[in-house]
C-alpha cells in the first residue's frame, strides 16, 4: 500500500465536549513541526446538545482547499456518526469509534479502529477529563503525528493550570499512543512525513487575522455589535486592540457601530467594524454618508447563508450586491475579497490602506467558512508592509482651507480637528470645495466627478487580480474569496492531467476591475465563474463588461457548503467538451 | 478671563432658519458659552443630525459634522471616545433626538458619554414642513394628522433621568439671559450632559408658541438639590407643569474614559511596529 | 406670425406669495376645460425666504415632457428674474414683470410686458392678497387661458371663504384681464387653443396618484415616516386612507415604517409604506424579511438627488440598484417603474397585484420630479381595473399547513391569523415547508428555488414593457422612469423629422425582462439608454444580458434636473452619425 | 373555565433551550396564562424578535412571526393597529429588547400600544454566545468586554414608567407561581403591558444566576398602589433593590385603538368602490 502523506482527519462529538480544542491543538502543533495546516469546523446552530464537528487537513504541501474526502473520521457518538460517516472517503477511508461508547455496523471497505477512549481516559489516565488527549494521542500512534511538537503545546498551554495537570494530560498523549501501537492492527495507508516547512507561522481563523491585519494597519478605534460569524473579530480586538493603545466599544446596534466609526474617522483615527449579513444591510445608509463625507472606515462584512436571518452558522458569498450597490444613491466605494487566512490578513491591512488614501468606506469580503477557520501563514515581515496614512493638509491659520478640492486624483487634502486653520463641517448634503451646501447643476457636475474620479485613480494604482494557470487556456476559471482556494487545488489537479487552464481571482471586485480582467480574458473563450451564490453576482459584472467577447458560465452552489476541489475539476470537464 | 469672543466661533454662513425661529436664540446662546469656556475652535467639534436645527454646525467657525438624521449621538460617541482631547457638542430637533434617534439616546445617556447634547424642541418637525415629533401633544394637527395626532408626548427630560444621564436639564429659548449659563455648566460637567430647550418653530408649529412656552413652564427653583437624583426625577415628571431648571447634576463613571482608561492600563510598552510585534507573536 | 397654442408658462417668485396655488388654479381649470396640462415646480431647500417656481405646459396634444423652453416667465421680483431668465425661449420668449417691483433691463429679441400687478391687485381690487388672481386674469387676457373654466373654480375654490371673497377674486380676474386686453399691445405668438379633450380628467401629483392607486388596489394601511418628497404620498393618505377605512400611523423610524408594513401583511392587511432614498437604504434589512417570510409589501421610493442626504429637493433616478441589491443575500423581490403621473396611479395598483400574487416586497420607483408635479389623466374606470387578493390556504382545523408548499409557480396558499388549521410562524431564517427552521442542504436546494421561482412565473404572466416608433429602427432608444416622457416627445420629433428610432419603455425593472427586451432589441444595433444617474445602473443590466448583441450607449446625466426632449434628440443625432 | 388547557398552545417542535435555561419556566407559564384567558389559539399571535428567547414562537401552536433583531415591536404595532381582533403578544430577549430594539421599545411604551410585551431577561447575549446586554453589570466580563464592562445597566423597568407605558412589571424566571398571574394581569390590561423576567442564562452568565437574582430581589409589597404613577416611578428607581410585581397598572389612552377610532368615525359609507369612486371624484 503506497503511504499517503496528505491525510484529513475529522473529529466530531457533542459541543462542549473539547472537540474544537482538540482540533486547536493537533493544528498548532503540526502547524509548529513543519507542517501545512487547512481547518473547517461548524458549530451547532442550536445553544447546546448540538453537534461540533472539527476538521484538519495535514500535508507536507501547500494547501488551498479543504479536500474533497475525509480521509479519517473521529466520531464520539452514534450521532456524530450518523451525520457525517457520509463524508468518509470510500476508498480506504478510516473510522475511529469510542469503543465505549456505541458500536457502529461494519460496512465493506472500511477500515474500523475501535477504541475504548471513555476507559482509556477515566481508568488508565485516572481523569475522564483527558479523553481528547488521549484521543490526540490516539491519532499520534496510528498516523504519526508530530509527538514532540504535541508534546510542548501541551506543557505550554497547561503549565498555568499547575505541574499535575500538565503530567495527566503528557500520561494522556503516551496512554492513547501507547495503546494505538500495540493493541491496533494498522490497516490504513495513512502517515504523516515530517514536516519541511521551516518559517515560523502563526496559526489563526481568518476573523483573528482581519483582527491581526487591522492592528498592523494602525486600527485605533473597533465599534462592533455581536453577530455570528462576525464576533470572532470584535474578540479577537477586545483583547489585543488595548495593548496596541486602541480603543473599543460595544454599541447599540450595528447602525451605531459604523456611525461611532464615522466619527473617529472624522477624528483622523482609523477605524473599523466587523459584521454579517444583517448589519450590512442596517449599515447602508451610514456607508453613503462615509462616501459622502470622504470619511474613511473599514467595514469587514464575514458572509453567512442569507437572506434575513437565513443560515446564520452556514457559508455563503452572496453579500457582494449588497456590498457594492447597497446604500441608495451612488457614492464611491472599494470592495475587495479575502479567500485565504493569510489573505484575511493582508487584505485588511490594504483595506486600511485603501480607504486612507482615497477617503472612501472599504468593503472587506470574507466568509463564514474562511473566518471560522484555522490556517498557518508565516509571520508576517512588518518592515515589509506598507502603511498609509491620510494625505493631510498642511494647515496654515489664515489660509483658505478647500476640504473638497477638485484635485487631479480626486484626493483632496484632508485636516483632522486640532489642525489649525483647517475647520470645516463633514456633510452628507452636496457641498462646494469648501464644504458648505450647494444644490447647483454646475458644483454638483464637478463634486461628482471628483468622488468617483477616485476610483479611477485607485484602478491606476492598484494590483487587481492574481493570474495563474496557463497562459494561452481557452477556458479560464474565475473565482472570488474563498472559492478560489478549491479551485487553486483543482487547477493544479487539471494540469498535471495534462489539461490548459487558467486561474483568475480578484482581489478587487469594485471598482471593477475591466481592464486587469479584460487583459486576462485575453485569448479565452469561456470563463467559468464559481460563486456560493443563487444570481451569479460577481458573473453578473463580468458579464456586463465582457459578454460580447467570451462565454461567461455561471456555477453557482447555494446550500451553505464550501466548493469543493472536485466540483471544480467536473464542471471543467463539463464545459470544455 | 478667555481670549475668545462670541465672534470667534461665528462662521460666515448665512443663518437659513425663518425670522423668528427660536433656534436663532440659542445660536446665539451657544457662542457666548462657547467664549466663555475658552474653548479653542480648533479643539471644538459641533456634530449635528438633520433637520432645520441641525443646519446649526454650518455656522461655527469651529470643526463641524452635518451627519445623518438620528445618528448625531453615535457619531459623536465614535468621535470622542477615539479622541478624548476634544471638546464635542451635539445639537439636533426633537424629531432627530427622540424619534429616529431615540435608541441612540437612550444609549448616550446609560453610557454616560463626556458630551453636551442640546436639543432644539419645536415640537414638530421643521424641516419637513410640519409633522408630529414624538413631543408633540396630543391632537396636535399636523398635515400627516389632520385629524389629529393620536399618541401622548414624550417627556425626554424623564427619560433622559430614567435612562441615566448625569447632568439634564431643560431651558426655553425665550430666556435669552439663563440659556448661557446653563449651557456652560453643562459644558464643564463630567460626563453626558443633556438640556432639551423649548425652541418655537414659528413656521409651521401655530401652537407651541413663545407665548404658550411661556404660560406652561416655571423655574424648577432655588430650593432644587441637583445633587439628589430621585427629586430630580419626581420634578421631571411632575404632571401638570414643565420645569425648567437644571435637574440633575452628579458626577458619575463616564463610560468613553473608562473604556480609554482601560486601553490606559492595558497599553504595552514600546512603538507600534514593537507592540504589534508581539501581539502577532502571540499566536504562533 | 403663426399662432403657437403649446405654450409653457412659468412663474417665480418668493415662496409663500402663492407662486403655487396660482399654478394649481391655472392647471386644474386648464384641464377642465379640455386641454392637456403637465406641470413642474420647485420648492426652495431652505425652508422660508427661497424662491419658488412652478411651471405649467398647456397643449391640445398630448403632453410627455416639459418642454424645452419657457414661453412666457412670469418673474414677481428681481430674484426670480436672476435666476430663470436664462430659461427663457430666445425666440419669441415673453418675459412679463410686475412693474410695482422692479425694472429689468431690455433685451434684443425678447418680449416684455410690464404689468403693475401690485398696484392693480392693491388699488383697483382693493386687496393686496388678490395679486395671485390678477396675474391669472393677465394671462388669460393675453394667451386666452380658459376663463370661464377659471371663474367656475374661483367660485368653487373661495365659496367656503364667503361671497365677498369670491366677489374680490372675480373682480381681480377681470381686472387683470381688462388690462392686458386694454394696456398690452399683443407682440407675441401665443394663443391657446379650445381644448379638445372631452373625457373628465383628475389633475393630482405623481404622490397623490401613488396614494389613490394604494387606496384602489384595497391598501388599509400606512406606516410612514416623513421625508422629502415622498412624505406627499404620506399626506395624501393621511387625509383620504381613515375614509376608506385603512388605518394609518407615524412611526418611529423607517425601519419600524416598513416593520409596521410586515406586520399588517402577516396579518392579512395590504400595506403601503413611501419614502427616499434614505429611508430605503434603512429598511433594507427589513425587506429581506418580508422576502424570506413571503409577506407582501409594498415600497414606494421617491428618488432624489444622492448619495446620503445628497440633494433632497432634487430629482434623480440612482436608487435602482439599492432597490433591486440593497438587502443581502438574495431573495427574491419586483422592482418596477412610473413614468408619469398615471403612471403612479396604475403601476401602484400593479404593485400591490404583484405583491399579493407572488407573496413578496414590490418596490415602485418614481422621482422627486414626477411625484411633485401634477398632470390630468381621465378619471379610471374602476370596474376595468383587476385586484388581485393572495391566494388563500383553504383551512380546514386538523389538516396539516404547509406554508411554504413547493409549488409549481412557487407561490404557496397562505393563511392568515384567525383561519383555522392556518397557524404557522413567520421566519427569516431558512425553514421547511412546514415554516420550520432547518438548515441542511437539501431543504435549502428546495426553498431557494422554489422562492426564485415565483420571479420566472411572474415574467411569464407580465407584459413588461411599452414599445413605440418604428420597429425595423436601428437605433433604440431604452428609457425607464421619469426620463421615458422627455423621449416620448423626442421620438415624435425626430420621426417627424424622417429618423427611423425606436422607445423602449420598460415597466419592470426586477427581475431584468430579458425576453422582452430581447424581441424589442431584435434589429436594433446600437441602444441609447439615458438615466438620470452617475453610473448608469439600468444600463449595466442591459449590457450584462445584452453587449453581445447590442450597443449599448449609456447617456448620464447626475444635475438633478430632468431630461429634456432635445437632449435626446441630440443624443440620438450624435449615435447615429 | 376555558376550554383550552397548557396543551392547546404547545407545539410538537422540540424546545432548544439549554437544559436549566431560565426561558422554560416563562414558557410554560405563558401556555398557562394562555389557557386561563382562553385565547383562541386561531386568533393569538406572538411575536419575536432574534435570540434565544426570540425562538419562543416556535414552541407555541399560535400564530407566530419569528422575526428580525429589534424589530418584533413595530413589527407587532403594525399587525396589531390593522388587525384589533387579535392577540398579540411580543417575546425576546434583553438585547432584542434594549439594545438594538430600545427605540421601538420607547415608542412602544409611548403609544401604549394595546398588546403584551414579556423581556427574558438574562443579563447577557444568549444566542450570539455571551455579550454585555444593557442590563449587563459594570464589570462583567464577556468574550467582547474580556476586562470588563465599564457601562452601567440600563434599568428597563424604570424606563417604561418614565417614558409612559400604562403596566409595568418584572418578575423572576424562579417564581414559577408568580409569573402566571402576573402574566394574566397584563393580558387583560388595556394599552400596553410590559414585564421584565429575570431569566437566567445557565450557559453563559455565571454571574446573574438563580440564586443571585433571588438575593437582589424582593417583592414591591402588597401595600404598593399600582394605580399610582409617583409611586412606581420611585419604586422603579430605588437604587439598591430590585422589586419584583406589578409596578403600574393604568388606564391610559390606546394610540392603536385611538388611530382605529379616527378611522371608524371618518369611514365613508357604501363598498369599497363606492367609497373609492368619490374620493378620486373629489381630485377632478
Ligand atoms: C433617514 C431619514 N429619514 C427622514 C429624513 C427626513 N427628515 C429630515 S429632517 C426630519 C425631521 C426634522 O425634525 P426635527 O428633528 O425635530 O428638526 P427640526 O427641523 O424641527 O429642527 C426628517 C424626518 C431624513 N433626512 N433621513
Ligand atoms: C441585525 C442583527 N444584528 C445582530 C444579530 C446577532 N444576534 C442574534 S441574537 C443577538 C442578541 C441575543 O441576545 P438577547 O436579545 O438578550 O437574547 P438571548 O439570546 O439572551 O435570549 C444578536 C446580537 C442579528 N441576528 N441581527
Ligand atoms: S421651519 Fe420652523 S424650525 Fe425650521 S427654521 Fe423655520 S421656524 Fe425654525
Ligand atoms: S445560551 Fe443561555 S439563554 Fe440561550 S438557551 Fe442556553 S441558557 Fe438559555
Ligand atoms: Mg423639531
Ligand atoms: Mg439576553
Amino acid at each position: 500500500m503506497a503511504k499517503k502523506s496528505d491525510l484529513v482527519i475529522r473529529v466530531s462529538g457533542e459541543s462542549g465536549e473539547g472537540v474544537i480544542s482538540t482540533g486547536d491543538l493537533i493544528t498548532l502543533s503540526s502547524s509548529r513541526a513543519g507542517l501545512e495546516v487547512y481547518t473547517f469546523s461548524t458549530f451547532p446552530a442550536e445553544i447546546k446538545g448540538g453537534n461540533a464537528m472539527f476538521e484538519v487537513r495535514l500535508s507536507r504541501d501547500k494547501l488551498f482547499a479543504q479536500g474533497d474526502k475525509v480521509d479519517v473520521f473521529l466520531a464520539f457518538n452514534q450521532e456524530a456518526y450518523d451525520m457525517y460517516i457520509k463524508d468518509l472517503n470510500p476508498e480506504n477511508g478510516v473510522l475511529i469509534y469510542d469503543s465505549d461508547a456505541y458500536t457502529p455496523p461494519t460496512v465493506e471497505g472500511r477500515i474500523d479502529y475501535a477504541i475504548p477512549l471513555t476507559s482509556l481516559a477515566k481508568e488508565e489516565v485516572g481523569a475522564l477529563i483527558t479523553k481528547n488527549i488521549v484521543t490526540i494521542g490516539c491519532l499520534v500512534g496510528l498516523f504519526d503525528l508530530p509527538y514532540d511538537s504535541i508534546k510542548d503545546l501541551i506543557i505550554e498551554k497547561f503549565t498555568r493550570k499547575g505541574e499535575k495537570v500538565v503530567e495527566n494530560n503528557l500520561k494522556a498523549l503516551d496512554i492513547g499512543r501507547q495503546y494505538c501501537s500495540e493493541k491496533i492492527k494498522k490497516q490504513d495507508p495513512y502517515s504523516i512525513d515530517e514536516g519541511s516547512k521551516t518559517e515560523k507561522c502563526i496559526v489563526v481563523t481568518g476573523c483573528d487575522a482581519i483582527g491581526m491585519g487591522a492592528i498592523v494597519a494602525g486600527c485605533k478605534a473597533y465599534y462592533g455589535y455581536p453577530i455570528t460569524p462576525a464576533t470572532d473579530v470584535f474578540k479577537f480586538l477586545a483583547k489585543e486592540l488595548p495593548k496596541a493603545g486602541g480603543v473599543i466599544m460595544q454599541m447599540e446596534d450595528e447602525i451605531a457601530a459604523l456611525a461611532g466609526c464615522v466619527g473617529a474617522s472624522y477624528g483622523g483615527v482609523k477605524t473599523l467594524t466587523a459584521t454579517s449579513g444583517p448589519g450590512v444591510s442596517l449599515m447602508n445608509e451610514v456607508l453613503g454618508y462615509s462616501s459622502m463625507a470622504e470619511l474613511p472606515i473599514v467595514l469587514v462584512d464575514v458572509m453567512r447563508g442569507g437572506p434575513s436571518t437565513g443560515l446564520p452558522t452556514k457559508t455563503e458569498q452572496s453579500d457582494l450586491n449588497c456590498a457594492i450597490h447597497g446604500s441608495h444613491g451612488e457614492g464611491p466605494k472599494i470592495v475587495i475579497s479575502a479567500a485565504t487566512v493569510d489573505e484575511c490578513f493582508y487584505h485588511t491591512i490594504d483595506a486600511f490602506n485603501y480607504a486612507e488614501e482615497y477617503q472612501l468606506p472599504v468593503i472587506l469580503l470574507t466568509d463564514g467558512f474562511t473566518g471560522g477557520r484555522k490556517e498557518a501563514f508565516p509571520i508576517p515581515d512588518l518592515e515589509k508592509i506598507k502603511i498609509v496614512d491620510r494625505l493631510r493638509y498642511q494647515n496654515v491659520e489664515d489660509e483658505d482651507y478647500h476640504r473638497y478640492e477638485d484635485t487631479e486624483s480626486g484626493i483632496s487634502p484632508i485636516s483632522f480637528p486640532g489642525d489649525k486653520g483647517g475647520r470645516y463641517t463633514a456633510t452628507g448634503l452636496e457641498h462646494t470645495v469648501k464644504a458648505k451646501p450647494a444644490y447647483d447643476p454646475d458644483n454638483r457636475y464637478v463634486m461628482m466627478n471628483k468622488r468617483f474620479r477616485k476610483l479611477q485613480t485607485f484602478l491606476k494604482n492598484v494590483e487587481c487580480c492574481k493570474v495563474s494557470g496557463d497562459k494561452d487556456a481557452q477556458i479560464a476559471i474565475l473565482a472570488w474569496g474563498s472559492t478560489a482556494g478549491a479551485c487553486y487545488e483543482a487547477i493544479e489537479r487539471l494540469q498535471n492531467d495534462g489539461k490548459k487552464v487558467k486561474l483568475i481571482v480578484p482581489k478587487i471586485l469594485y471598482p471593477f476591475p475591466e481592464e486587469e480582467i479584460g487583459k486576462a480574458l485575453e485569448g479565452v473563450t469561456k470563463v467559468v465563474i464559481p460563486e456560493l451564490n443563487f444570481t451569479g453576482q460577481f458573473a453578473q459584472l463580468v458579464k456586463a463588461a465582457f459578454s460580447n467577447k467570451v462565454e461567461v458560465v455561471q456555477y453557482n452552489e447555494y446550500l451553505g457548503l464550501p466548493f469543493k476541489p472536485h466540483q471544480i475539476v467536473d464542471k471543467f470537464m463539463e464545459v470544455s467538451q | 478671563m478667555s481670549e475668545y469672543t462670541m465672534k470667534s466661533y461665528k462662521s460666515e454662513t448665512k443663518v437659513t432658519w425663518c425670522p423668528g425661529c427660536g433656534d436663532f436664540g440659542i445660536l446665539n446662546a451657544l457662542y457666548q458659552a462657547f467664549a466663555e469656556m475658552g474653548w479653542d475652535p480648533n479643539n471644538t467639534v459641533v456634530v449635528s443630525g438633520i433637520g432645520c436645527s441641525s443646519r446649526a454646525p454650518y455656522f461655527f467657525d469651529t470643526y463641524g459634522m452635518h451627519t445623518l438624521h438620528g445618528r448625531a449621538l453615535p457619531i459623536a460617541t465614535g468621535l470622542k471616545l477615539a479622541r478624548q482631547d476634544l471638546n464635542v457638542v451635539v445639537l439636533g430637533g426633537d424629531g432627530d433626538a427622540y424619534s429616529i434617534g431615540g435608541g441612540h439616546f437612550l444609549h448616550a445617556c446609560r453610557k454616560n458619554i463626556n458630551l453636551t447634547y442640546i436639543v432644539m424642541d419645536n415640537n414638530i418637525y421643521g424641516l419637513t414642513k410640519g409633522q408630529a415629533s414624538p413631543t408633540s401633544d396630543t391632537g396636535f394637527e399636523t398635515n400627516t394628522t389632520p385629524y389629529g395626532t393620536v399618541e401622548k408626548p414624550l417627556n425626554p427630560v424623564g427619560m433622559a433621568l430614567s435612562v441615566g444621564a448625569s447632568f439634564v436639564g431643560r431651558t426655553f429659548a425665550g430666556k435669552i439671559k439663563e440659556m448661557k449659563p446653563m449651557f456652560v455648566e453643562a459644558f464643564k460637567h463630567k460626563g453626558f450632559s443633556y438640556i432639551d430647550v423649548l425652541s418655537p418653530c414659528v413656521t409651521f408649529n401655530k401652537e407651541n408658541t413663545f407665548k404658550f412656552y411661556k404660560s406652561v413652564s416655571e423655574p424648577i427653583g432655588e430650593d432644587h438639590d441637583c445633587k439628589d437624583y430621585m427629586k430630580a426625577l419626581v420634578a421631571a415628571h411632575e404632571p401638570d407643569c414643565m420645569k425648567l431648571g437644571v435637574f440633575l447634576n452628579q458626577d458619575l463613571p463616564v463610560t468613553d474614559e473608562g473604556i480609554a482608561g482601560q486601553t490606559k492600563s492595558l497599553a504595552m510598552v514600546g512603538n507600534d511596529a514593537e507592540i504589534t510585534k508581539s501581539i502577532i507573536e502571540s499566536y504562533s
